[in-house]
């Protein structure tokens, strides 16, 4: 019987080995038609050091990276040393004789593949040894190597002669024989590909990426920082492909800056970073808010605070996104809970900048930013894209005729015009008589400046007004589970992922569980909640960070619902039997909860 | 959206009342910036620029609140952030016609790594710094161009930190384009300005206007006393010769110190790496899916 | 009979003459021993435009600026537009006869007083216009001229020679002599002094400075900014005179790490700023919490969002100070409730900051960062002193010896060292043995980089266990009123002072009130906050803010009480009218709502 | 608190193993950095500090990562602010050794507005900024030394930016000391860094050091063979020739390009303006109470 789903992971040194072999295995696995879900530790900050990248693949659809590693390919000692307590009982070790010789234990098998050997000596080119290595990986749950050769003919490698070429070619082969020939429990690993057809395989942050260019932004300013980079340099070779720009700004208040000119001169502009970068942006945002400028900001969450841990996983900005700002401002704040949604969200926050002329934030968080998973083409028909509402010059010279009329002269354009949505049309430069001050200083309707008591108030209840729309317009939350359970799951962001799978495994065990994570975070959709909350008995509240910040906005609402927080704070997501242990405790679960989360339960 | 594109207009016939706004200036008796305004509003007119086609950008200070006070476009950022917002309006539309504004603290103080990267950019924008050396909003401290022994409420014994040279900061950062200006002379401050929009690339004049309300030391009389046209051997093309007079004190020399033409904008450079336009955007997309597939 | 109080406001351009009018006048009240509390715009933005000066007087501890104006004196046209709606009815204009001829009506009686023609023509010294403007407020009200007469002989004045004072003199005779000979209603002015001694006249903003000198503090740095500048300037005086020093540093970023600098050097520090400037340290004050650096912010609340409108009244950087940071961060945020409070709250920041290696944020306010108010002389015997736990060198090599031990090397100092209270000594740096590097990365108790689960999990406790020292170190809460009350007012800031006003006055209609006002805001001092909610029926929480941030701070911990919000935003305080409306709806007060109010009840 | 005071201790005889921390420097193999930690433990022992009398502060960045490899104390600031915590240090104890160090993206591109303040202020710190044109902790992006056309992944149309000229950028902010030096030579180097603690006031000097990993272009063997010492009848104290001779790219000089002596340092104005001492407090804080009755 083929298994349901398979864990590998490749620990090594940071650097290109890890990742190439990683993204090999990845891809052909997709190739062939599997459901593939990676993790990793994000670029790594100065070469050298520990990393790993993990593969998990199944016939099914996939929610998280998997809570323990079914097969562990390490390719020195350190790597070793820092991953195999995430081996499962009865996993698998593969390691590279030439590199490290690991003590036996009756907790895993362990194969020595020698990998640095049979590129030197069989395939005679020491380079090839992350190909003999994408090969025993392979070998080991059946891939089909073909799936691998082709990947090989489409790379750079077939450019540099065919002698190369076959060398790698054959270095994937001998891996794949070695192991074939050796390893007992092949039979055990296989996993049965699924035959979906149409998948594209993406890391969560080109998905972002891809969903700015999809909703029309054509202007990036950003600033490199990890794990934001990526995003930016996906953007700096596509968007000139269709006559945008992008701007290496000298600093995230300079990114942010350049983006509301972008926006204010007209186009749809975004700015990506971390929580460093969205610190430092707190006065520009509250700028984009007052003057009323659609932008949007990536911020790809990591553990913080303070510079903190920069390749690490946290959900610790929901507070800053929220709160940041001195007096009071109108924002969205949306999170992605799954790698789809990242694109989807994306398109969602320009939508929202556009349509209420604000700020939107996307938090990210590092979990998706560097997840790459095989997930259906998005359907672009069903896209639905949405342009901020413009002045028009009208020369009509008929008074009759609500909007701008020639005759009355520019006063007669307010665009700060106080209407019943708060939404009031922006002129564009280059509009005639459409020309105003953009400011942050409190301003009248024609946009000039005041002090006036009754102007504030009158303008402040204006601007507020624009998030009714906002919450009316809120993109749908994810639900899963059974909607009569009486234990309830409310969450945010990747977080919801662990728990969608955590359900599945409660309902196995005959426990009803039910979860939603609304994507837009901040305002409060209540209307998405309520139904949710009704007929609730416990509600959890897992979050990766410290003080519960999502069950604290919740708290500042719900004022008779108990929320039971749930948090770990190590830098690590979840894992699947932290949260059933949440709902059972001291279940038995055949998951070992991982060295990190032991750590960060406390 | 990104489609919107318009060709500037140009009317050479215009007046300088197209060009106000109709607010009246909020600036004390006698200070230096109307007759900074009153050069921009003939700057303008000496282009022509319909009033939509341009947008004063400004920070924060008395300065700042010249964009408030004319017809066009305009906007009044937040302190010091003149810049890059400027640098994002230039992107977003490059045929826009934007002229930036501010003081000297928002400039060089709080504003002075942006000034930096703007000037390094070149980016086709005329930065016109109305240069008191105080912070006069805030009602009278020092400011980066401030005299050393300045005395002021913060530095009751004299500020110890040396003048930024604002003329040398540019070009160390690579301006392309220098001027020193003084609202005294508002004819040729509209000169300077028409030439710093006419350069290709990043324009920066520093032009003295006095603060007679906060700063008793660096007022009209100083500047008539201390500030001297470039003689007319000055060659603005030479880098050392534009060094050495912009170090000069005594006297302060105004005019076009330096000027490198013939260097590309950073519009330019963003138009040359355009490989395609909004209507390849599904082209684009399919290609970007097929790549991931 | 003698009034309970007066209210006298002193309307003109924005300029000198208002302001010393206005100070020369509370100075003299408060040597003939009123108690007295002044309002005023903050020194205005751009010379000229509306100004004025709110003088109001009692025998009594006052704590509101007072809801209406007894005497309106009007300098100019413009003058007198504003203001002529805060006026009282019945109350007495008077006004320049030379600026302006207001029209007659029967809401007030008007005098016109010749100001500038006596100054002209009798005193022959036109400037001495305001000292005119001085003698004929004092004469109003019976106040003896000897205390401006001495007043104007300690001045600067009396260094321009004998002739330039005594015209002053005079003028200040002529304006008495003026008013009391025609304003009938003389009599009904008139005020009992209190016979209190000891007390001095201070402005909030000096209060806040002179506590920071007391505390121990200095270093300064910090980049001028409406309304906090004064802090600066005053202490720029007084550092250097102590050996210590005032840096005006290029922005708000550097000023905060200059204070960081200077702290981490083994020195008290500190900044003051407002809003903008505030968002603008985010990011810095995430380095002091996570690198354990105690310092100490002052923020001059404004009314926001961005630049907003910088010489108006809000309680808008609740939120701010308290989540504005990315990943998660331990600080201390205290809101003083009175002018005396801005001393002791300022030394109570510094302590906390010390004490527990955090930065401490102070919620200074408009009202009284601008606020003139004679207060009884601080008791400095009372002042406790607090600095942080530094590490020692001992070179007894006495391994028995707890801390550090020569012998053992410079591994022995546990900079970030885990205790059962979350503070580690700490080492300044000159100190032998006590060698670390101060860093924003997550890191090890010696200080080292780390990206370990356990310890960041171990490392976010013991940061955390700190804020439980800091709510036990809380400085009182402010009390007013029956605690056997059931209705409830539970607020920060200077509204508590309206509040207490509130609270006499329905006291007169027979109904029982109560208010609490903690000075520590965050973390939320519930042991405080428990026993005064016991007993309450209704609690209102006024704030001077659209959204109610500190209401949604009380819901994130009390989840079973109701609480009332009660906003006002139009730039302006409360006034007591609008808070006894909230008791008493529809009461028909003595009190006239200002025209800002009225808008921004809404 | 404030009272604390120490004499610095020097010792001629120390080790360069006395300022080794022992913790293993994380570079990669081959990068620049090494030759300028080796370089500063040699500049202090040369100098005979007691490591605990010395702070080396630092921003973001792997060159950023130095203190933690040596034995004094350390300030691993936030991304681009080491000069405003130096300066805090410095104002906090004038008596400390400072030595501030850093990338050419720490103090240029995100610290810019700092470095232009911290020359003006003329603070007596060493500022090292280990220049590899090029983003190395985030993995290869363009700085702002970084030469126009560089390609990275951010700027895969190679950058349209003009290079930042760090001296002259210094020059113009009125540092007194501006020298350059490589990590290729790490002796000069150390002289280098020594003369620069010496000199009372800002020193800055910026050191060649390349990232073999992210930057293919300024290499080792780029700066041995672009790289020359300056000539000997260079004289450090013409700003004119200084300006010059940081202007020239084929070659760039070594060496100390400027010198003011005898200007006073930041620490000095401080100093000066001191009208009492921590034992006047209750004397200082009566004579306001009075002044405020
Ligand atoms: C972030 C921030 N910091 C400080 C201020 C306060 N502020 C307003 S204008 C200004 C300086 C004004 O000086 P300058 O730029 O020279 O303009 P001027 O008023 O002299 O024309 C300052 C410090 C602010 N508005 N925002
Ligand atoms: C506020 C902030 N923005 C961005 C980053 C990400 N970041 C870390 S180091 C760095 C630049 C590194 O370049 P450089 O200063 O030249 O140092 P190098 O690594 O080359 O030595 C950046 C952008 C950050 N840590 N903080
Ligand atoms: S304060 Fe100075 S700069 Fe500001 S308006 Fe008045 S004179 Fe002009
Ligand atoms: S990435 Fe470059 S700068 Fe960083 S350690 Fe490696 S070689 Fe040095
Ligand atoms: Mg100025
Ligand atoms: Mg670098």
């Amino acid at each position: 019987m083929a298994r349901q789903d398979l864990v590998i992971r490749i620990a090594g040194e940071a650097g290109e080995g890890v990742s190439i072999t990683g993204q090999m295995v990845t891809q052909a696995t997709a190739r062939a038609g599997y459901y593939v879900l990676t993790d990793s530790v994000p670029p790594a900050e100065i070469k050298g050091g520990y990393s790993f990248y993990q593969i998990r693949l199944s016939e099914k659809r996939l929610r998280s990276r998997g809570d323990s590693v079914d097969v562990l390919l390490a390719f020195n000692q350190e790597a070793f040393e820092n991953s195999i307590e995430h081996l499962r009982h009865g996993g698998i070790l593969i390691y590279d004789s030439a590199e490290l010789s690991p003590p036996e234990s009756d907790r895993y098998r362990s194969y020595s593949v020698p990998l640095t050997d049979i590129a030197k000596n069989q395939v005679e080119l020491a380079l090839s040894k992350n190909m003999v290595a994408v090969g025993a990986v392979a070998g080991l749950f059946g891939l089909d190597t073909e799936h691998i050769h082709r990947l090989l003919r489409e790379s750079k490698l077939a450019k540099k002669g065919e002698d190369i070429l076959n060398k790698n070619l054959k270095a994937v082969d001998l891996g794949y024989q070695y192991v074939s020939e050796r390893v007992a429990e092949r039979a055990s690993l296989e996993v049965r590909p699924s035959k979906l057809e149409g998948r594209i395989v993406i890391s969560g942050n080109h998905a972002v990426a891809l969903g700015a260019l999809v909703a029309g932004c054509r202007r990036y300013a950003g600033y490199p920082i990890t794990p934001a980079t990526d995003i930016m340099e996906f953007l700096a070779d596509e968007l000139p492909r269709v006559g945008g720009a992008v701007v290496q700004a000298e600093d995230e208040i300079a990114a942010i800056g350049m983006v509301l000119g972008a926006s204010y001169a007209g186009q749809k502009a975004m700015t990506a970073t971390s929580g460093p970068g969205l610190s430092l942006m707190t006065e520009m945002l509250g700028l984009a808010s007052m003057a009323e400028i659609p932008s949007v900001v990536i911020d790809c969450q990591r553990a913080g605070p303070s510079t903190g841990m920069p390749t690490r996983h946290e959900q610790g900005d929901l507070n800053l996104a929220v709160y940041g700002a001195h007096g009071e401002v109108q924002r969205v704040v949306l999170a992605p809970a799954s790698l789809m949604d990242c694109f989807w969200t994306t398109i969602a926050a320009f939508n929202l900048a556009e349509e209420f002329q604000i700020p939107a934030i996307v938090l990210q968080d590092t979990v998706l930013a560097v997840r790459t998973e095989s997930i259906p083409q998005p359907d672009l028909s069903t896209v639905n894209i949405v342009n901020r509402q413009t002045f028009a010059y009208r020369d009509a010279g008929d008074a009759t005729e609500p909007g701008y009329d020639a005759a009355s002269g520019p006063e007669r354009y307010l665009r700060y015009q106080i209407t019943p949505d708060g939404v009031s049309p922006m002129a564009i430069p280059g509009t005639p008589g459409g020309a105003y001050v953009a400011t942050g200083l409190e301003h009248t309707q024609a946009a000039n400046t005041s002090s006036d008591a009754r102007n504030h108030a009158a303008m402040t209840e204006k601007r507020f007004r624009k998030m009714d729309g906002v919450l009316a317009k809120a993109p749908p939350a994810h639900e899963y589970g059974d909607p009569s359970a009486e234990i309830g799951f409310l969450t945010w962001g990747s977080t919801f992922g662990v728990v969608a799978e955590a359900i599945d495994k409660l309902a196995a065990q005959g426990i009803k569980a039910h979860a939603l994570a609304p994507r837009m975070v901040w305002p409060l959709p209540t209307h998405q909640i309520d139904p949710f909350l009704k007929n609730k008995r416990i509600v959890i509240v897992p979050e990766v960070n410290y003080t519960g910040q999502f069950a604290n906005l919740l708290k500042t609402h719900y004022q008779h619902v108990e929320f039971t927080r749930l948090n770990v704070y190590g830098g690590q997501p979840f894992s699947v039997a932290r949260l059933i242990e949440a709902v059972v405790p001291n279940a038995s679960t055949d998951v070992a909860a991982t060295r990190e989360e032991a750590a960060a339960h406390a | 959206m990104p489609d919107q594109v318009f060709t500037p207009t140009i009317t050479p016939d215009r007046t300088v009342e197209e060009y106000k706004s109709g607010v009246k200036p909020t600036w004390c008796p006698g200070c230096g910036d109307f007759g900074v305004l009153n050069a921009v509003y003939n700057a303008l007119r000496g282009k022509g620029y319909a009033p939509e086609d341009v947008v004063l950008v400004s920070g924060i200070g008395c300065s700042s609140r010249l964009p408030f006070f004319s017809s066009t476009y305009g906007f009044h950022t937040v302190h010091g952030r003149t810049m890059p917002i400027a640098t994002g309006i230039k992107v977003g539309n490059p045929d826009l016609k934007v002229l930036a504004l501010g003081g000297d603290g928002d400039a060089f103080a709080i504003g002075g790594g942006h000034f930096i990267h703007a000037a390094r950019r070149n980016l086709d924008v005329c930065y016109v710094i109305m240069d008191n050396s105080i912070y006069g909003l805030t009602k009278g401290q020092t400011s980066p161009t401030s005299m050393v022994g300045f005395v002021t409420k913060t530095t009751p014994k004299g500020t110890p930190d040396r003048p930024v040279n604002p003329l040398q900061l540019a070009m160390a950062s690579g301006a392309t384009f220098v001027g020193r200006a003084f609202s005294g002379k508002p004819k040729e401050l509209a000169d300077l300005i028409v030439q710093g929009i006419d350069h290709k690339g990043f324009a920066i004049i520093d032009a003295y206007s006095p603060c007679p309300t906060f700063n008793k030391v660096n007022t009209f009389k100083y500047y008539r006393d201390q500030a001297v046209e470039l003689p007319r051997e000055h060659d603005a093309s030479d880098v050392m010769q534009a060094w050495a007079r912009a170090q000069s004190t005594d006297p302060v020399y105004l005019g076009v110190l330096y000027e490198a033409t013939g260097e590309a904008s950073f519009e330019d450079h963003i138009a040359s790496a355009h490989s395609g336009t909004e209507a390849d955007v599904p082209r684009v997309i399919s290609s970007i899916l097929e790549r991931y597939s």
